[in-house]
Protein backbone atom coordinates (compact mmCIF):
# COMPACT_ATOMS: atom_id res chain seq x y z
CA UNK A 1 0.00 0.00 0.00
CA UNK A 2 1.36 3.45 -1.25
CA UNK A 3 1.88 6.34 1.68
CA UNK A 4 -1.52 7.76 2.68
CA UNK A 5 -2.37 11.33 1.98
CA UNK A 6 -2.82 12.04 5.40
CA UNK A 7 -1.95 10.12 8.69
CA UNK A 8 -3.22 11.54 12.25
CA UNK A 9 -2.74 10.81 15.62
CA UNK A 10 -5.99 12.02 17.64
CA UNK A 11 -6.51 12.34 21.14
CA UNK A 12 -9.98 10.52 21.92
CA UNK A 13 -11.44 13.83 22.93
CA UNK A 14 -14.22 14.73 21.40
CA UNK A 15 -13.78 17.84 20.62
CA UNK A 16 -11.66 17.14 17.76
CA UNK A 17 -14.11 15.47 16.35
CA UNK A 18 -15.90 18.31 14.31
CA UNK A 19 -12.61 19.14 12.58
CA UNK A 20 -11.92 15.21 11.74
CA UNK A 21 -14.84 15.18 9.79
CA UNK A 22 -14.47 18.65 7.98
CA UNK A 23 -11.20 17.01 6.95
CA UNK A 24 -12.13 14.15 5.96
CA UNK A 25 -15.41 15.66 3.89
CA UNK A 26 -12.79 17.91 2.47
CA UNK A 27 -10.27 15.63 0.81
CA UNK A 28 -13.04 13.18 -0.01
CA UNK A 29 -14.55 16.68 -2.36
CA UNK A 30 -10.77 16.98 -3.70
CA UNK A 31 -10.65 12.98 -4.57
CA UNK A 32 -13.44 13.79 -6.92
CA UNK A 33 -16.54 12.74 -4.56
CA UNK A 34 -19.74 14.81 -5.47
CA UNK A 35 -20.70 16.78 -1.90
CA UNK A 36 -23.56 14.34 -0.51
CA UNK A 37 -21.52 11.39 -0.65
CA UNK A 38 -18.26 13.57 1.03
CA UNK A 39 -20.32 14.09 4.00
CA UNK A 40 -21.60 10.74 4.43
CA UNK A 41 -18.21 9.76 4.61
CA UNK A 42 -17.29 11.93 7.11
CA UNK A 43 -20.29 10.70 8.90
CA UNK A 44 -18.95 7.30 8.77
CA UNK A 45 -15.89 8.37 9.92
CA UNK A 46 -17.48 10.60 12.88
CA UNK A 47 -19.55 7.38 13.75
CA UNK A 48 -16.50 5.43 14.07
CA UNK A 49 -14.24 7.68 16.28
CA UNK A 50 -17.26 8.15 17.98
CA UNK A 51 -17.58 4.40 19.08
CA UNK A 52 -13.63 4.36 19.86
CA UNK A 53 -14.27 6.71 22.34
CA UNK A 54 -17.12 5.60 23.78
CA UNK A 55 -16.64 1.89 23.84
CA UNK A 56 -13.07 1.33 23.44
CA UNK A 57 -11.75 3.81 25.78
CA UNK A 58 -14.85 4.03 27.97
CA UNK A 59 -14.88 8.56 27.05
CA UNK A 60 -11.16 9.04 28.85
CA UNK A 61 -10.13 11.95 26.72
CA UNK A 62 -6.33 11.12 26.58
CA UNK A 63 -5.75 8.06 24.68
CA UNK A 64 -4.43 8.16 20.71
CA UNK A 65 -6.69 7.37 17.78
CA UNK A 66 -5.04 6.82 14.55
CA UNK A 67 -6.53 7.65 11.17
CA UNK A 68 -5.35 7.23 7.64
CA UNK A 69 -6.84 8.55 4.52
CA UNK A 70 -5.84 6.92 1.12
CA UNK A 71 -6.72 7.34 -2.43
CA UNK A 72 -7.27 4.38 -4.33
CA UNK A 73 -6.97 3.56 -7.99
CA UNK A 74 -10.00 3.84 -9.83
CA UNK A 75 -11.51 5.89 -12.79
CA UNK A 76 -14.00 7.05 -9.87
CA UNK A 77 -13.42 8.46 -6.55
CA UNK A 78 -11.72 6.09 -4.35
CA UNK A 79 -11.20 6.00 -0.66
CA UNK A 80 -9.54 4.02 2.18
CA UNK A 81 -9.73 5.28 5.75
CA UNK A 82 -8.21 3.35 8.38
CA UNK A 83 -8.88 4.05 11.95
CA UNK A 84 -6.94 2.24 14.94
CA UNK A 85 -7.19 2.30 18.84
CA UNK A 86 -5.04 0.87 21.35
CA UNK A 87 -8.93 0.01 23.19
CA UNK A 88 -8.95 -3.51 24.94
CA UNK A 89 -9.80 -5.33 21.52
CA UNK A 90 -13.60 -6.87 21.62
CA UNK A 91 -15.03 -9.71 19.47
CA UNK A 92 -15.68 -7.97 16.07
CA UNK A 93 -19.45 -9.95 15.74
CA UNK A 94 -20.28 -8.15 18.90
CA UNK A 95 -19.71 -5.12 16.65
CA UNK A 96 -22.93 -4.84 15.02
CA UNK A 97 -26.03 -2.71 14.59
CA UNK A 98 -29.77 -3.43 16.01
CA UNK A 99 -32.47 -4.19 13.62
CA UNK A 100 -33.99 -0.60 12.90
CA UNK A 101 -37.42 -2.20 13.19
CA UNK A 102 -36.54 -1.88 17.05
CA UNK A 103 -36.42 1.94 17.65
CA UNK A 104 -35.07 2.81 20.49
CA UNK A 105 -31.87 5.50 21.20
CA UNK A 106 -28.45 4.27 20.21
CA UNK A 107 -27.66 1.50 18.11
CA UNK A 108 -27.33 3.43 15.10
CA UNK A 109 -23.63 4.20 14.43
CA UNK A 110 -22.46 0.63 13.04
CA UNK A 111 -25.48 0.68 10.64
CA UNK A 112 -24.79 3.95 9.45
CA UNK A 113 -21.22 2.84 8.44
CA UNK A 114 -22.26 0.12 6.53
CA UNK A 115 -24.79 1.63 5.25
CA UNK A 116 -22.91 4.54 4.20
CA UNK A 117 -19.18 2.56 2.92
CA UNK A 118 -18.79 0.35 0.42
CA UNK A 119 -16.74 -2.16 2.99
CA UNK A 120 -16.17 -1.85 6.37
CA UNK A 121 -14.27 -4.68 8.36
CA UNK A 122 -13.56 -4.87 11.77
CA UNK A 123 -10.15 -6.81 13.13
CA UNK A 124 -7.69 -6.91 16.31
CA UNK A 125 -4.55 -5.70 16.20
CA UNK A 126 -2.74 -7.68 17.78
CA UNK A 127 -3.34 -7.89 21.99
CA UNK A 128 -4.12 -4.14 21.93
CA UNK A 129 -6.49 -2.53 19.72
CA UNK A 130 -8.82 -2.95 17.06
CA UNK A 131 -8.52 -2.14 13.48
CA UNK A 132 -11.19 -0.55 11.23
CA UNK A 133 -10.80 -0.23 7.65
CA UNK A 134 -13.87 0.96 5.09
CA UNK A 135 -13.41 1.78 1.39
CA UNK A 136 -15.72 4.07 -0.98
CA UNK A 137 -15.49 4.37 -4.40
CA UNK A 138 -18.31 6.62 -6.38
CA UNK A 139 -20.08 8.96 -6.63
CA UNK A 140 -18.30 11.49 -8.96
CA UNK A 141 -19.03 14.95 -8.97
CA UNK A 142 -20.98 16.42 -11.44
CA UNK A 143 -22.40 19.43 -12.87
CA UNK A 144 -26.19 17.88 -12.51
CA UNK A 145 -26.93 18.68 -9.06
CA UNK A 146 -29.67 16.30 -9.58
CA UNK A 147 -26.78 13.13 -8.22
CA UNK A 148 -28.73 11.20 -5.84
CA UNK A 149 -27.18 11.94 -1.59
CA UNK A 150 -27.69 8.00 -1.57
CA UNK A 151 -25.81 5.36 -2.38
CA UNK A 152 -27.45 3.04 -4.94
CA UNK A 153 -29.43 0.23 -3.10
CA UNK A 154 -27.73 -3.55 -2.88
CA UNK B 1 -10.51 26.83 27.15
CA UNK B 2 -13.18 25.69 25.41
CA UNK B 3 -16.32 26.59 23.88
CA UNK B 4 -19.20 26.38 26.21
CA UNK B 5 -21.99 23.38 26.04
CA UNK B 6 -24.13 24.02 22.90
CA UNK B 7 -26.53 26.92 22.59
CA UNK B 8 -30.22 25.75 22.31
CA UNK B 9 -32.66 29.01 22.41
CA UNK B 10 -36.38 27.95 23.77
CA UNK B 11 -39.49 30.24 23.23
CA UNK B 12 -43.25 29.82 23.47
CA UNK B 13 -45.71 29.64 20.75
CA UNK B 14 -49.31 29.56 21.50
CA UNK B 15 -48.44 26.93 24.24
CA UNK B 16 -46.18 24.77 21.73
CA UNK B 17 -42.55 24.66 23.04
CA UNK B 18 -39.97 25.53 20.45
CA UNK B 19 -36.90 24.82 20.71
CA UNK B 20 -33.68 25.50 18.46
CA UNK B 21 -30.36 24.38 18.61
CA UNK B 22 -27.52 26.62 17.56
CA UNK B 23 -24.45 24.31 16.22
CA UNK B 24 -23.66 20.38 15.48
CA UNK B 25 -25.46 17.80 17.41
CA UNK B 26 -22.92 15.49 17.50
CA UNK B 27 -21.62 13.16 20.54
CA UNK B 28 -19.96 16.76 22.09
CA UNK B 29 -23.59 18.82 22.54
CA UNK B 30 -25.92 15.62 22.47
CA UNK B 31 -25.84 15.79 26.63
CA UNK B 32 -26.36 19.38 26.08
CA UNK B 33 -29.55 18.65 24.34
CA UNK B 34 -30.90 16.21 26.52
CA UNK B 35 -30.43 17.95 28.93
CA UNK B 36 -32.46 20.85 27.91
CA UNK B 37 -35.18 18.43 26.41
CA UNK B 38 -35.63 16.79 29.69
CA UNK B 39 -37.69 19.05 31.90
CA UNK B 40 -40.22 19.41 28.58
CA UNK B 41 -40.61 16.02 27.62
CA UNK B 42 -41.46 15.40 31.34
CA UNK B 43 -44.56 17.41 32.27
CA UNK B 44 -47.90 16.13 30.98
CA UNK B 45 -49.09 16.40 27.24
CA UNK B 46 -46.27 18.26 26.25
CA UNK B 47 -46.19 19.70 23.01
CA UNK B 48 -42.57 20.83 21.49
CA UNK B 49 -41.10 21.40 18.14
CA UNK B 50 -37.20 21.44 17.63
CA UNK B 51 -36.52 23.67 15.18
CA UNK B 52 -33.23 22.24 13.35
CA UNK B 53 -32.39 25.28 11.11
CA UNK B 54 -29.28 25.90 12.75
CA UNK B 55 -27.75 22.81 12.83
CA UNK B 56 -25.06 22.14 9.74
CA UNK B 57 -24.91 18.98 11.30
CA UNK B 58 -25.95 15.57 13.24
CA UNK B 59 -24.62 12.40 13.89
CA UNK B 60 -26.59 9.23 15.77
CA UNK B 61 -25.84 10.66 19.56
CA UNK B 62 -28.10 13.36 18.13
CA UNK B 63 -30.53 11.26 16.27
CA UNK B 64 -30.26 9.12 19.76
CA UNK B 65 -31.43 11.90 22.07
CA UNK B 66 -34.66 12.78 19.70
CA UNK B 67 -35.26 9.45 19.57
CA UNK B 68 -34.93 9.16 23.41
CA UNK B 69 -37.59 11.93 23.40
CA UNK B 70 -40.11 11.28 21.15
CA UNK B 71 -40.58 7.86 23.27
CA UNK B 72 -41.01 10.76 26.65
CA UNK B 73 -43.39 12.57 24.91
CA UNK B 74 -45.41 9.37 23.58
CA UNK B 75 -45.58 8.33 27.12
CA UNK B 76 -46.13 11.00 28.33
CA UNK B 77 -49.19 11.41 25.73
CA UNK B 78 -48.05 14.68 24.23
CA UNK B 79 -46.67 15.33 20.30
CA UNK B 80 -43.14 16.49 19.27
CA UNK B 81 -42.31 17.38 15.39
CA UNK B 82 -39.23 18.50 13.65
CA UNK B 83 -38.29 21.21 11.79
CA UNK B 84 -36.49 22.63 8.86
CA UNK B 85 -33.08 20.25 8.28
CA UNK B 86 -31.03 21.17 6.08
CA UNK B 87 -30.24 18.00 3.19
CA UNK B 88 -27.32 16.66 5.62
CA UNK B 89 -28.79 16.12 8.44
CA UNK B 90 -32.13 14.58 6.29
CA UNK B 91 -29.27 12.13 5.40
CA UNK B 92 -29.17 10.79 8.19
CA UNK B 93 -32.49 10.35 9.15
CA UNK B 94 -32.92 8.34 6.14
CA UNK B 95 -30.36 6.22 6.68
CA UNK B 96 -32.01 5.45 10.23
CA UNK B 97 -35.15 4.87 8.59
CA UNK B 98 -36.32 7.46 11.18
CA UNK B 99 -37.96 9.53 8.51
CA UNK B 100 -41.06 8.03 9.06
CA UNK B 101 -40.49 7.47 12.83
CA UNK B 102 -40.73 11.20 13.38
CA UNK B 103 -43.67 13.93 12.15
CA UNK B 104 -40.63 16.38 10.10
CA UNK B 105 -41.53 19.52 8.50
CA UNK B 106 -40.16 22.10 6.27
CA UNK B 107 -41.49 25.12 7.74
CA UNK B 108 -41.53 26.20 11.51
CA UNK B 109 -44.88 27.24 10.90
CA UNK B 110 -46.34 24.26 9.55
CA UNK B 111 -44.40 22.06 12.26
CA UNK B 112 -46.00 24.06 15.13
CA UNK B 113 -49.49 23.73 13.80
CA UNK B 114 -49.68 20.00 13.06
CA UNK B 115 -48.26 19.39 16.83
CA UNK C 1 4.09 20.09 26.69
CA UNK C 2 1.52 18.09 27.02
CA UNK C 3 0.20 15.86 23.85
CA UNK C 4 -1.01 17.60 21.11
CA UNK C 5 -4.71 17.54 20.06
CA UNK C 6 -4.34 16.47 16.74
CA UNK C 7 -0.68 15.39 14.96
CA UNK C 8 -0.89 14.72 11.34
CA UNK C 9 1.65 13.71 8.56
CA UNK C 10 0.38 14.62 5.10
CA UNK C 11 2.01 14.29 2.61
CA UNK C 12 3.34 17.38 -0.20
CA UNK C 13 0.13 17.22 -2.06
CA UNK C 14 -1.58 20.51 -2.65
CA UNK C 15 -4.73 18.31 -2.60
CA UNK C 16 -4.44 17.85 1.20
CA UNK C 17 -4.60 22.00 1.93
CA UNK C 18 -8.39 21.88 1.37
CA UNK C 19 -8.80 19.12 4.42
CA UNK C 20 -6.19 20.59 6.43
CA UNK C 21 -7.46 24.12 6.78
CA UNK C 22 -11.05 22.85 7.09
CA UNK C 23 -9.78 20.88 9.93
CA UNK C 24 -8.04 24.29 11.41
CA UNK C 25 -11.10 25.82 11.41
CA UNK C 26 -13.22 23.64 12.95
CA UNK C 27 -10.68 23.10 15.57
CA UNK C 28 -10.01 26.27 16.49
CA UNK C 29 -13.44 27.33 16.81
CA UNK C 30 -14.06 24.18 19.18
CA UNK C 31 -10.98 25.81 21.31
CA UNK C 32 -13.86 29.27 21.66
CA UNK C 33 -12.34 31.09 18.55
CA UNK C 34 -14.88 33.11 17.28
CA UNK C 35 -15.46 32.46 13.62
CA UNK C 36 -13.41 34.81 11.54
CA UNK C 37 -10.36 34.30 13.66
CA UNK C 38 -10.84 30.38 13.14
CA UNK C 39 -10.56 31.19 9.70
CA UNK C 40 -7.71 33.46 9.95
CA UNK C 41 -5.29 30.84 11.33
CA UNK C 42 -6.62 28.07 9.07
CA UNK C 43 -5.19 30.74 6.38
CA UNK C 44 -1.94 30.90 7.78
CA UNK C 45 -1.78 27.18 8.24
CA UNK C 46 -2.47 27.26 4.74
CA UNK C 47 0.24 29.57 3.75
CA UNK C 48 2.52 27.91 5.59
CA UNK C 49 2.35 24.60 4.13
CA UNK C 50 2.14 25.92 0.89
CA UNK C 51 5.61 27.76 1.82
CA UNK C 52 6.30 24.31 2.90
CA UNK C 53 5.41 22.68 -0.58
CA UNK C 54 6.16 25.14 -2.69
CA UNK C 55 10.03 26.28 -1.23
CA UNK C 56 11.11 23.51 0.36
CA UNK C 57 10.18 20.85 -1.30
CA UNK C 58 9.89 22.26 -4.78
CA UNK C 59 6.31 21.10 -5.63
CA UNK C 60 7.55 17.10 -5.76
CA UNK C 61 4.16 16.00 -3.71
CA UNK C 62 5.78 12.56 -1.93
CA UNK C 63 7.27 14.12 0.77
CA UNK C 64 6.24 14.12 4.28
CA UNK C 65 4.81 17.10 6.29
CA UNK C 66 4.02 17.06 10.15
CA UNK C 67 1.83 19.34 11.79
CA UNK C 68 -0.09 19.49 15.56
CA UNK C 69 -2.40 21.40 16.97
CA UNK C 70 -1.87 22.07 21.38
CA UNK C 71 -4.43 23.60 23.41
CA UNK C 72 -2.68 26.69 25.34
CA UNK C 73 -3.62 26.92 28.88
CA UNK C 74 -5.69 30.61 29.16
CA UNK C 75 -8.59 32.07 30.28
CA UNK C 76 -9.11 33.19 26.55
CA UNK C 77 -9.17 30.54 23.71
CA UNK C 78 -5.32 29.90 22.94
CA UNK C 79 -3.58 27.41 20.50
CA UNK C 80 -0.14 26.43 19.31
CA UNK C 81 0.66 25.09 15.94
CA UNK C 82 3.74 23.31 14.93
CA UNK C 83 4.65 22.76 11.24
CA UNK C 84 7.99 20.56 10.28
CA UNK C 85 9.37 19.29 6.96
CA UNK C 86 12.61 17.57 6.15
CA UNK C 87 13.13 19.81 2.93
CA UNK C 88 16.79 21.47 3.00
CA UNK C 89 16.74 23.87 5.89
CA UNK C 90 17.64 27.81 4.70
CA UNK C 91 18.79 30.45 6.47
CA UNK C 92 15.66 31.92 8.83
CA UNK C 93 16.71 35.42 8.36
CA UNK C 94 15.80 34.79 4.18
CA UNK C 95 11.55 33.91 5.61
CA UNK C 96 10.41 37.47 5.28
CA UNK C 97 7.40 38.96 3.51
CA UNK C 98 7.98 42.13 1.45
CA UNK C 99 7.48 45.22 1.99
CA UNK C 100 3.74 45.70 1.05
CA UNK C 101 4.14 48.76 -0.35
CA UNK C 102 5.69 47.28 -3.23
CA UNK C 103 2.78 45.73 -5.11
CA UNK C 104 3.89 42.35 -7.13
CA UNK C 105 2.69 39.17 -7.43
CA UNK C 106 4.04 36.71 -4.59
CA UNK C 107 5.76 38.01 -1.24
CA UNK C 108 2.41 37.57 1.04
CA UNK C 109 2.67 34.34 2.51
CA UNK C 110 4.89 35.22 5.51
CA UNK C 111 3.25 38.76 5.61
CA UNK C 112 -0.41 37.27 6.59
CA UNK C 113 1.55 34.08 8.50
CA UNK C 114 2.85 37.00 11.32
CA UNK C 115 -0.32 39.30 10.68
CA UNK C 116 -2.76 36.71 12.08
CA UNK C 117 -0.56 34.69 14.38
CA UNK C 118 1.12 36.40 17.67
CA UNK C 119 4.19 34.79 16.92
CA UNK C 120 5.51 32.77 14.57
CA UNK C 121 9.12 31.46 14.63
CA UNK C 122 10.95 29.66 11.79
CA UNK C 123 14.18 27.10 13.11
CA UNK C 124 15.84 24.60 11.42
CA UNK C 125 15.42 21.09 13.32
CA UNK C 126 19.11 20.24 12.79
CA UNK C 127 20.61 18.72 9.51
CA UNK C 128 17.97 18.15 7.80
CA UNK C 129 14.43 20.21 8.38
CA UNK C 130 12.63 23.15 9.22
CA UNK C 131 10.14 23.46 12.13
CA UNK C 132 7.57 26.99 12.43
CA UNK C 133 5.64 27.23 15.54
CA UNK C 134 2.53 29.81 15.56
CA UNK C 135 1.17 31.15 18.59
CA UNK C 136 -2.51 32.93 18.89
CA UNK C 137 -4.43 34.16 22.09
CA UNK C 138 -7.78 35.88 21.94
CA UNK C 139 -10.90 36.44 19.95
CA UNK C 140 -13.41 34.58 21.95
CA UNK C 141 -16.80 33.53 20.70
CA UNK C 142 -19.10 35.79 21.97
CA UNK C 143 -23.18 36.42 21.14
CA UNK C 144 -22.33 39.39 19.07
CA UNK C 145 -21.47 39.36 15.43
CA UNK C 146 -20.19 42.51 15.70
CA UNK C 147 -16.85 41.40 16.94
CA UNK C 148 -13.94 42.78 14.54
CA UNK C 149 -12.55 40.14 12.31
CA UNK C 150 -8.81 41.89 12.21
CA UNK C 151 -6.76 41.29 15.13
CA UNK C 152 -6.19 44.46 16.95
CA UNK C 153 -3.03 46.68 15.57
CA UNK C 154 -0.18 46.15 17.22
CA UNK D 1 -8.72 10.31 -9.17
CA UNK D 2 -8.85 14.28 -8.59
CA UNK D 3 -11.13 16.70 -9.03
CA UNK D 4 -10.36 17.95 -12.38
CA UNK D 5 -9.25 21.66 -12.64
CA UNK D 6 -10.95 25.07 -11.10
CA UNK D 7 -14.13 25.41 -13.22
CA UNK D 8 -13.98 29.11 -14.35
CA UNK D 9 -17.20 30.60 -16.21
CA UNK D 10 -16.78 33.31 -18.91
CA UNK D 11 -19.60 35.61 -19.89
CA UNK D 12 -19.47 38.86 -21.86
CA UNK D 13 -22.18 41.70 -20.45
CA UNK D 14 -21.86 44.89 -23.19
CA UNK D 15 -18.33 43.90 -24.07
CA UNK D 16 -16.98 43.68 -20.42
CA UNK D 17 -15.78 39.95 -20.14
CA UNK D 18 -16.83 38.74 -16.26
CA UNK D 19 -15.12 35.58 -14.92
CA UNK D 20 -16.75 33.66 -12.59
CA UNK D 21 -13.93 31.13 -10.55
CA UNK D 22 -16.00 28.22 -8.92
CA UNK D 23 -14.46 26.76 -5.86
CA UNK D 24 -11.34 27.78 -3.65
CA UNK D 25 -8.83 29.93 -5.53
CA UNK D 26 -5.51 28.16 -3.41
CA UNK D 27 -2.41 26.95 -4.58
CA UNK D 28 -3.91 23.75 -6.27
CA UNK D 29 -6.53 26.14 -8.25
CA UNK D 30 -4.72 29.57 -8.62
CA UNK D 31 -2.51 28.20 -11.93
CA UNK D 32 -6.23 26.95 -13.50
CA UNK D 33 -7.68 30.95 -12.86
CA UNK D 34 -4.45 32.33 -14.32
CA UNK D 35 -4.38 30.81 -17.27
CA UNK D 36 -7.92 31.21 -18.18
CA UNK D 37 -7.32 35.34 -17.16
CA UNK D 38 -4.22 35.21 -19.33
CA UNK D 39 -5.71 35.80 -22.99
CA UNK D 40 -8.15 38.02 -21.61
CA UNK D 41 -5.78 40.72 -19.98
CA UNK D 42 -3.01 40.29 -22.57
CA UNK D 43 -5.55 42.11 -25.18
CA UNK D 44 -5.74 45.84 -26.05
CA UNK D 45 -7.84 47.94 -23.36
CA UNK D 46 -8.93 44.58 -21.60
CA UNK D 47 -12.17 45.32 -19.93
CA UNK D 48 -12.95 42.68 -17.06
CA UNK D 49 -14.99 41.82 -13.74
CA UNK D 50 -14.04 39.02 -11.89
CA UNK D 51 -17.13 37.79 -10.18
CA UNK D 52 -16.19 35.96 -6.75
CA UNK D 53 -19.51 35.21 -5.33
CA UNK D 54 -18.87 31.31 -5.85
CA UNK D 55 -15.19 31.34 -4.50
CA UNK D 56 -15.36 30.62 -0.92
CA UNK D 57 -11.83 30.42 0.49
CA UNK D 58 -8.83 32.29 -1.30
CA UNK D 59 -5.14 32.35 -0.11
CA UNK D 60 -1.96 34.80 -1.25
CA UNK D 61 -1.60 32.65 -4.46
CA UNK D 62 -5.21 33.11 -5.66
CA UNK D 63 -4.11 37.14 -4.69
CA UNK D 64 -0.63 37.19 -6.45
CA UNK D 65 -2.48 35.78 -9.54
CA UNK D 66 -4.86 38.90 -8.94
CA UNK D 67 -2.10 41.28 -9.11
CA UNK D 68 -0.43 39.99 -11.77
CA UNK D 69 -3.88 40.28 -14.08
CA UNK D 70 -3.97 43.90 -12.40
CA UNK D 71 -0.61 44.68 -13.84
CA UNK D 72 -0.76 43.61 -17.17
CA UNK D 73 -4.35 44.67 -17.80
CA UNK D 74 -3.17 48.11 -16.76
CA UNK D 75 -0.20 47.91 -19.20
CA UNK D 76 -2.48 46.78 -21.80
CA UNK D 77 -4.79 50.34 -21.12
CA UNK D 78 -7.29 48.41 -20.12
CA UNK D 79 -9.18 47.86 -16.49
CA UNK D 80 -10.33 45.09 -13.87
CA UNK D 81 -12.53 45.37 -11.56
CA UNK D 82 -13.95 42.36 -8.60
CA UNK D 83 -17.07 42.27 -7.25
CA UNK D 84 -19.23 40.07 -4.93
CA UNK D 85 -16.53 38.70 -2.36
CA UNK D 86 -17.54 36.97 0.83
CA UNK D 87 -15.84 38.43 4.38
CA UNK D 88 -13.35 35.93 4.19
CA UNK D 89 -11.90 36.43 1.18
CA UNK D 90 -11.88 39.95 1.98
CA UNK D 91 -10.06 39.49 5.22
CA UNK D 92 -6.78 38.17 2.81
CA UNK D 93 -7.36 41.84 0.90
CA UNK D 94 -7.18 43.67 4.11
CA UNK D 95 -3.95 41.95 5.50
CA UNK D 96 -2.34 42.40 2.20
CA UNK D 97 -3.40 45.72 2.26
CA UNK D 98 -4.51 45.56 -1.57
CA UNK D 99 -8.16 46.63 -0.88
CA UNK D 100 -7.16 49.91 -2.13
CA UNK D 101 -5.26 48.81 -5.22
CA UNK D 102 -8.13 47.00 -6.64
CA UNK D 103 -11.46 48.10 -7.22
CA UNK D 104 -14.08 46.38 -5.23
CA UNK D 105 -17.91 46.59 -5.37
CA UNK D 106 -20.49 44.71 -3.86
CA UNK D 107 -22.40 44.20 -6.85
CA UNK D 108 -21.63 42.90 -10.76
CA UNK D 109 -23.91 45.44 -12.04
CA UNK D 110 -21.60 48.41 -10.32
CA UNK D 111 -18.46 46.56 -11.11
CA UNK D 112 -19.48 45.83 -14.94
CA UNK D 113 -20.69 49.78 -14.77
CA UNK D 114 -17.49 51.15 -13.26
CA UNK D 115 -15.18 48.76 -15.34
N1 LIG E 1 -14.83 0.72 18.44
C1 LIG E 1 -15.58 -0.13 19.18
N2 LIG E 1 -15.02 -0.80 20.20
C2 LIG E 1 -15.75 -1.65 20.93
N3 LIG E 1 -17.05 -1.91 20.72
C3 LIG E 1 -17.67 -1.28 19.74
C4 LIG E 1 -16.98 -0.35 18.91
N4 LIG E 1 -17.84 0.12 18.00
C5 LIG E 1 -19.03 -0.47 18.25
N5 LIG E 1 -18.95 -1.31 19.30
C6 LIG E 1 -20.04 -2.16 19.83
O1 LIG E 1 -21.09 -2.20 18.85
C7 LIG E 1 -22.32 -1.76 19.42
C8 LIG E 1 -23.15 -1.00 18.39
O2 LIG E 1 -22.56 0.27 18.12
P1 LIG E 1 -23.43 1.44 17.49
O3 LIG E 1 -24.20 0.87 16.35
O4 LIG E 1 -22.51 2.54 17.17
O5 LIG E 1 -24.45 1.86 18.60
P2 LIG E 1 -24.21 2.52 20.03
O6 LIG E 1 -22.83 3.07 20.04
O7 LIG E 1 -25.27 3.55 20.14
O8 LIG E 1 -24.39 1.38 21.01
C9 LIG E 1 -21.92 -0.92 20.61
O9 LIG E 1 -22.92 -0.88 21.60
C10 LIG E 1 -20.65 -1.62 21.09
O10 LIG E 1 -20.97 -2.71 21.91
N1 LIG F 1 9.01 26.77 4.32
C1 LIG F 1 9.93 27.51 3.64
N2 LIG F 1 11.09 26.95 3.26
C2 LIG F 1 12.01 27.67 2.59
N3 LIG F 1 11.85 28.97 2.26
C3 LIG F 1 10.73 29.59 2.60
C4 LIG F 1 9.70 28.89 3.31
N4 LIG F 1 8.68 29.75 3.52
C5 LIG F 1 9.06 30.93 2.96
N5 LIG F 1 10.29 30.84 2.41
C6 LIG F 1 11.04 31.94 1.75
O1 LIG F 1 10.42 33.17 2.11
C7 LIG F 1 10.01 33.89 0.94
C8 LIG F 1 8.71 34.65 1.18
O2 LIG F 1 7.61 33.76 1.26
P1 LIG F 1 6.14 34.27 1.02
O3 LIG F 1 5.93 35.52 1.79
O4 LIG F 1 5.22 33.15 1.34
O5 LIG F 1 6.05 34.64 -0.52
P2 LIG F 1 6.18 33.71 -1.81
O6 LIG F 1 5.97 32.30 -1.37
O7 LIG F 1 5.09 34.22 -2.71
O8 LIG F 1 7.56 33.98 -2.34
C9 LIG F 1 9.90 32.85 -0.14
O9 LIG F 1 10.12 33.39 -1.43
C10 LIG F 1 11.01 31.86 0.24
O10 LIG F 1 12.26 32.30 -0.23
Amino acid sequence: MTAPLIHMELKSDPRVLSGVREMVSAVARRLAFDRPTADQIALAVDEALANVICHGYERRPVHPIWISIHEMKSDQPAIKIIIEDEAPPVDCDQIKGRDLADIRPGGLGVHIIKEVMDDAIYEKRGDVGMRLTMTRTGNRQSDQSSASPQKDPP
Amino acid sequence: MSTDGLQVNIDDRDGVAVLSPVGDVDMNASPDLRARLKPIVSKDNPRLVIDLSQVPYMDSSGVATLVEAMKLVRNHKGSLALCCMNDRVRGIFEIARLDQYFSIHDSLDDAVEQV
